[in-house]
């Protein structure tokens, strides 16, 4: 029964994040007055990316051939150490919340590399760009999660869910500051709205999608997928850090499955406020995003201190 | 006893004329009475100690100091025609002025320790300390280099004084070492006199300036 | 706002229904060599296309975005515009090829990862058009490189472009009748 | 057996082998192919022994100490005391040594013609000897000799390469300050003799009771300026990026990799064996000195495209997150919980164990490539990983383990100090809490900062087109300088891999400091490889991770490279760039990918810009024929610390000099004035 937990808990985020883009960009084409594409059409799109050939460039080196494997693997490793439908599996291996900060600084390093790999001027920028954003967003995601890990008493990620963080009523407004502030690291880490426009054809603007201009094929698959993952992993974190109500906290059956209702259900509610923003905010001009950044930190210091 | 006085006496007179005379002739002559002096305390210490290797080095500073070394700069003087080139910084009275300051510094209480070692011959000591202080005065005032060779003779031979008085019966060796710097000294002190003369033409050390950079 | 989001949700719904049987809409021209009916298949449910301005007097263009407005919305059919020829599947090239975009266009058409179709749109792209033989012109794409169907008109009114996509990928018929 | 190895007399063979090296590559100066071998030998085998009677002294974990003959002074006794803290310092330099000599074997080849390679190999071993016997020294005297050999010894290797300019002045620079350090390092010895009557550092723990508050206050402010110009803190880094890079590739991995470690590792022996019971506000200073080194480091290393500059400040970064462990070691234990404090000096220790390693790793790989491209330029690289595909892997290896991504060493030192850093936010209160939560926010800071940095140099220097002619003929480093790089690579993986066991065994050594005797411990080791804080407050498996990842890799390559993928084809086409001929000129430097950050914190680096616009003609200044753009940055210390202390020094320097008159008379009345005036003193 665990195993099957388990292999559920491994293959949930691949299977659901291409869900949570479609659901942004069904939302989004909706506030726009248009019908816009199935909530299913990224499966669709990755299924024909995967069986296209491919062109890479000559200058091209392994890491840019490996990247999109690596990358993706960290999305599956770090998908499978966050608490996402089930409390209970506590996985202290790999489920401390240092670890998947840093993991996901691996994804962001090869992505960076692979960007300046084939040695175009958008691609390079693109990284230059990505990495001043990450670097600035870490230190307010370190501190949100540490506030949430300083509330609950262990920096245990599973631990974390499975005691409620909104039920002690004293660290109600540190708990609140710390997910303001990790909700602004979150549109920052997965390249939403204000830091960066997902869909913009205008290759100066670029962030995310200036890396992956060079990649074509199943590796473009691999990298779309891996973004995919990673809004996943922070909606997953934001939601089941804050809100575990639903959470499984037992491996039967029911349980589990109202922990996956519940697991959609918010998705859902949040995929719906990351689509509202989009739609009614412009974005940042570059050199303002390290304020909201900052924003960001100093909300989570604050936080941080009203805990004791 | 005080016969030593007398002749500690004749020390600190040759020094006090040393600072005063203009002629390099009076300067070797002057250090030649000094030597003799000392030369008569270290036989007066040898009665006093029977000590034979001090008898020696009396005979051998007697030599060295009272017949070499005055026949040296006499010889010396008529060589390169020195006989007016004592030059001073300050004038006479100010430096009898100094003279007295330094003397009463010698003896004033302040240097009680150093000058009491052997309480008997405290005034000795204070004698002898103050001659030192002068002779340094002396190599400090003089512009010729030959008057400033005869300050450090003196002020040598003011430390030797001020070593008998103080007891301090050193070994024949320091005796015979004194001597033996002395000798290579004046060796020395010639050759660089030599050497001041034929550069700069005259003995005044003021020349010297100009080797600054 | 909110007054936005309110103005939204009282708008009415105008996105046209698309039919597939109405004849007179479907303009196409199939040149070249056949597409597999297999790569059709692959891209009826997703279709990248990579938009050249190979030239073009910009009319072919206001054509081409309308169909992204709500009007049209080419996204309900899995189709969308990308930024680089690597994502692209299908390469829509307008504008009688000018001399100096010649070598450009045909990099583009290198970079465009396999199985790809090439869509000349508009009559300047298909032969020149009124631009023919001019000395800044090297004539229609096809002189440039291989094409595979061509929509005629100057320019083709969005609902032709439209509906020729789903006739290239033979998803009109399949393709849900959206008419809601 | 182990009583054998850990004696004095296999000490001492250990130091004979470093001097029978320094002295026969000095006979053998004439030959230099032969001057090489010897010294490479006896530098292999004097490291070879270093690393036994290391591992000897800790596993038996008896503290060993003696004296080695009679001193000619009375004040010098040649007393050596080697427990387990010298014993892991021993091992680290042992172990950097021994690859930094393999690596040397091969690099030292290019200076054959230029240089006399017997020198070279006489103050290698000079160095390294001095570095052993500065952590085994307890007698002050004989420590500061030590010191003296270890910074002269590696001024000659810094100013090794004399040929150019600005190295004999970096090694000036660097000269001047270690001996500015060891001053302020004198001046504390002579504190301490004057409280406790003996330069034994044994004595003077014992004594340390008589020594007043206010002294022990000045004493820990001297040592921590001393000990601190040693290990490149903040305000007294400027020397080392200047020095290291100035070295071959081998002395500059050994000198950031271990040799500012001797500061540490003084710190450490002095703040927290020897005077004790210290005040609170010690911590407090230590952790704000590293927060600011740590995050001043990264920024400073961020602006630079000298890759052995950029290493360098990264020395300083990490030496910053060691004393972060120090700082809230400091702190715990003059607070009195013991506990804590052995965990974060636990957390220093394998910081500066990892440090050692992925910095000489990244140094001498950073060394091969200069040795291909004869500059440090990074502007002139790019496109390296084809020419030098091993070299660039390692250094992938490298920079990955130094900005703390997890499989690799880094990480898991980093992740210790973090919950250092966190049990302090938790278990303190008031002032000294803001000072932890602003000490793990620059922690923070810098793993971002260390990470856009490391891609920056990997990028720049190794991927996209060769910016200069010179790369084409760039070949693959000879065996012995790969065989030395992947050592240390597949050394920081495999402390990464096993982290857990290496942490509790750093614990033991922890405990031997006479205040950790009775501490509990927080951390444990259930399964074997989940290292856990706290009775499961945080844990972390290096193992797992690894394991984790690898089947995660192979999973998805297979699903996607037979399952759905078997028929699709790879074309090999040009960089895609909007249709234009792609030149090398378009692709991103150093420079412009840092520039994005450098603006961001402007105020405090200063960055300047200059634009030269040269026209056709210069009346109508209409048509630009040329438009250049110089980046600078301003190093604020040297602007607004070294220069207005160096001019007042000058002007002081102006005025002692006319006491230079040149006329005798004045020098002797100096004489006379001076003897009065002692005379008058002393009575």
């Amino acid at each position: 029964m665990i195993i099957l937990i388990w292999t559920i808990q491994l293959i949930l985020t691949p299977v659901v994040s291409p869900l949570c883009i479609g659901i942004i960009k069904k939302v989004k084409a909706r506030l726009q007055n248009r019908r816009g594409a199935s909530i299913f059409q990224p499966y669709k799109d990755l299924w024909k990316l995967l069986h296209k050939d491919e062109v890479i460039s000559s200058n091209a080196s392994w890491i840019f051939y490996y990247a999109p494997f690596i990358i993706f693997a960290v999305t599956i490793v770090v998908g499978a150490s966050i608490p996402l439908f089930a409390a209970f599996l506590n996985n202290t291996l790999t489920g401390d919340m240092l670890v998947i900060v840093y993991a996901l600084a691996i994804g962001a390093f090869f992505l960076a590399l692979a960007g300046m790999d084939t040695g175009g001027a958008f691609g390079g920028f693109g990284s230059s760009r990505e990495m001043t954003l990450s670097a600035l967003a870490e230190g307010g995601l370190i501190f949100s999660l540490l506030t949430v890990a300083l509330i609950s008493g262990s920096t245990n990620l599973f631990a974390i869910s499975s005691s409620g963080v909104f039920a002690q009523d004293q660290h109600f407004l540190s708990a609140l500051l710390a997910l303001c502030g990790f909700f602004i690291v979150l549109l920052a880490e997965t390249g939403r709205f204000p830091y960066d426009n997902p869909d913009t054809h205008l290759e100066l603007t670029m962030i995310h999608e200036a890396i992956i201009l060079e990649y074509s094929g199943k590796r473009l698959a691999l990298m779309e997928w891996a973004s995919a993952n990673k809004l996943l992993i922070f909606i997953a974190l934001g939601v089941n850090l804050f809100f575990p109500l639903g959470l499984a906290d037992n491996g039967g059956v029911d349980a589990i499955l109202i922990g996956m209702a519940a697991f959609m259900v918010k998705i859902f509610i949040c995929c719906l406020i990351i689509a509202l923003i989009e739609s009614s905010m412009a974005k940042f001009r570059f050199f303002r995003l390290p304020d909201l950044l900052l924003v960001s930190f100093i909300l989570n210091v604050v936080a941080l201190s009203l805990i004791q | 006893m005080l016969t030593l006085q007398f002749f500690l006496g004749v020390v600190f007179g040759t020094i006090i004329f040393l600072h005063l005379t203009k002629k390099n002739f009076g300067v070797a002559l002057a250090y030649a009475l000094q030597s003799l002096a000392i030369t008569a305390i270290l036989l007066g210490s040898f009665f006093e100690t029977g000590n034979i290797s001090l008898l020696f080095i009396a005979l051998l500073v007697f030599i060295v100091k009272v017949i070499l070394a005055p026949l040296f700069f006499i010889k010396l003087i008529q060589k390169h025609r020195l006989l007016f080139s004592v030059s001073t910084y300050l004038n006479i009275p100010l430096t009898l002025i100094i003279i007295a300051i330094l003397s009463f510094v010698a003896n004033s209480h302040k240097l009680a320790p150093l000058t009491g070692i052997i309480p008997a011959n405290h005034t000795l000591l204070s004698l002898a300390l103050s001659s030192m202080f002068l002779s340094l005065f002396l190599i400090i005032n003089r512009k010729g280099a030959l008057s400033q060779i005869m300050g450090i003779l003196s002020f040598e031979n003011s430390i030797v004084a001020f070593t008998i008085f103080a007891g301090l019966e050193q070994s024949p060796a320091l005796q015979l070492g004194i001597i033996f710097n002395i000798f290579i000294w004046l060796i020395i002190a010639t050759v660089f006199m030599s050497m001041i003369y034929k550069h700069f033409g005259s003995l005044d050390i003021t020349s010297m300036k100009h080797l600054k950079d | 706002m909110f007054d936005i989001f309110f103005k939204i949700l009282k708008t009415p719904k105008n996105t046209i229904p698309i039919l597939g049987n109405d004849p007179d809409q479907a303009d196409i021209v199939a040149v070249g060599e056949k597409i597999e009916a297999k790569v059709k298949r692959l891209f009826r449910g997703s279709l990248a296309v990579r938009q050249i301005d190979a030239g073009s007097d910009n009319a072919c263009e206001q054509e081409l975005v309308a169909l992204s407005n709500s009007f049209y919305d080419i996204e309900r059919f899995g189709i969308h515009f990308v930024a680089s020829p690597r994502h692209a599947d299908m390469l829509l090239v307008t504008g009688p090829v000018a001399r100096n975009m010649g070598e450009a266009l045909r990099r583009a058409y290198e970079a465009t990862p396999e199985p790809k179709i090439v869509v000349a749109v508009g009559d300047d792209a298909i032969d020149g058009g009124i631009f023919k033989d001019s000395y800044a012109v090297l004539g229609g794409v096809n002189s440039v490189i291989p094409v595979h169907y061509q929509i005629p008109g100057d320019p083709p009114t969005p609902k032709t472009i439209l509906v020729s996509l789903l006739k290239i990928l033979e998803a009109v018929d399949t393709a849900p009748v959206t008419s809601y | 057996m182990l009583e054998i190895i850990a004696s004095p007399i296999s000490f001492f063979i250990l130091l004979e082998l470093f001097l029978i090296g320094a002295a026969g590559s000095l006979v053998l100066r004439k030959n230099d192919a032969s001057a090489n071998v010897w010294s490479s030998f006896f530098a292999i085998a004097g490291s070879l022994w270093g690393l036994l009677f290391a591992s000897a002294i800790l596993i038996s974990g008896q503290a060993l100490s003696f004296v080695a003959g009679t001193s000619p002074f009375p004040l010098l006794s040649l007393a050596m005391h080697i427990d387990m803290l010298s014993a892991l310092f021993i091992f680290i330099i042992s172990l950097i040594a021994l690859f930094c000599s393999i690596y040397g074997i091969g690099y030292v080849k290019h200076f054959y013609k230029k240089y006399n390679i017997g020198t070279l190999g006489f103050f290698y071993h000079l160095f390294i000897a001095g570095m052993v016997l500065v952590v085994t020294a307890s007698n002050g005297i004989f420590f500061l000799i030590a010191w003296e050999i270890m910074s002269v010894a590696s001024y000659f290797l810094v100013v090794y390469d004399r040929n150019d300019e600005n190295n004999v002045k970096a090694g000036f620079l660097y000269l001047v300050m270690t001996h500015v350090g060891t001053a302020f390092i004198i001046a504390a010895f002579l504190l301490l003799y004057k409280y406790t009557g003996s330069f034994d550092f044994e004595v003077i723990k014992s004594a340390v009771t008589f020594i007043p508050s206010s002294i022990k206050n000045t004493i820990f402010v001297l040592s921590m300026v001393g000990f601190g110009v040693k290990a490149g803190i903040i305000p007294f880094h400027i020397w080392l990026p200047a020095a290291h890079p100035a070295a071959p590739s081998h002395i500059s991995a050994l000198m950031s990799g271990v040799m500012i470690k001797t500061g540490v590792f003084m710190m450490m022996r002095l703040f927290l064996d020897i005077l004790q019971p210290a005040p609170v506000w010690w911590g407090l200073v230590v952790l704000f000195v590293g927060a600011t080194s740590s995050l001043l480091g990264v920024l400073y290393a961020l602006t630079e495209h000298d890759i052995k500059r950029l290493l360098a400040y990264h020395s300083i970064e990490n030496i910053g997150i060691i004393l972060l462990g120090l700082g809230s070691a400091l702190t715990f234990s003059s607070l009195g919980m013991l506990p804590l404090a052995l965990l974060s000096l636990v957390a220093a220790l394998f910081h500066t164990v990892n440090h050692a390693i992925f910095k000489s790793l990244l140094f001498l790989s950073a060394g091969s490539v200069i040795n291909q491209m004869h500059t440090r330029n990074m502007e002139e690289y790019g496109g390296l990983i084809k020419y030098m595909p091993h070299t660039a892997f390692f250094f992938l290896i490298g920079s990955m383990a130094i900005s703390a991504l997890p499989p690799f060493n880094g990480f898991f030192s980093e992740w210790l100090t973090f919950q250092s850093l966190f049990q302090g936010i938790i278990a303190l209160d008031s002032s000294a809490r803001w000072v932890f939560i602003l000490a793990a926010g620059a922690l923070a800071f810098t793993g971002g900062l260390a990470l856009t940095c490391f891609v920056k140099a990997f990028g720049a220097t190794f991927l996209a087109r060769p910016r200069s002619a010179e790369v084409s003929h760039a070949k693959e480093s000879s065996f012995p300088l790969l065989a030395a790089m992947g050592a240390l690579a597949a050394l920081s993986l495999l402390f990464g891999l096993f982290s857990g066991p290496v942490t509790l065994f750093l614990e033991t050594i922890g405990k031997s400091f006479s205040i950790f005797q009775s501490a509990p411990s927080l951390l444990s080791l259930p399964r074997g490889h989940v290292l856990t804080v706290g009775s499961g407050f945080a844990s972390v498996s290096g193992l797992a991770f690894l394991v984790l990842f690898t089947v995660a890799i192979f999973i998805v390559v297979w699903i996607i490279r037979s399952a759905i993928n078997k028929k699709q084809k790879i074309k090999i086409g040009a960089t895609w760039d909007c249709g234009t001929d792609l030149t090398s000129r378009m692709e991103i430097t150093a420079t412009g990918f840092a520039r994005s950050i450098v603006l961001i914190f402007k105020g405090v680096l200063k960055p300047s810009i200059q634009h030269e616009i040269e026209y056709h003609d210069a009346e109508t200044r209409y048509m630009p024929k040329s438009r250049t753009v110089i980046l600078g940055v301003r190093d604020v210390h040297q602007a607004y610390f070294y220069r207005p202390l160096h001019k007042v020094v000058a002007t002081l320097a102006e005025q002692t000099k006319n006491i230079q008159s040149g006329n005798i008379n004045t020098y002797i009345s100096y004489i006379f004035i001076a003897l009065l005036i002692v005379l008058f003193a002393t009575l």
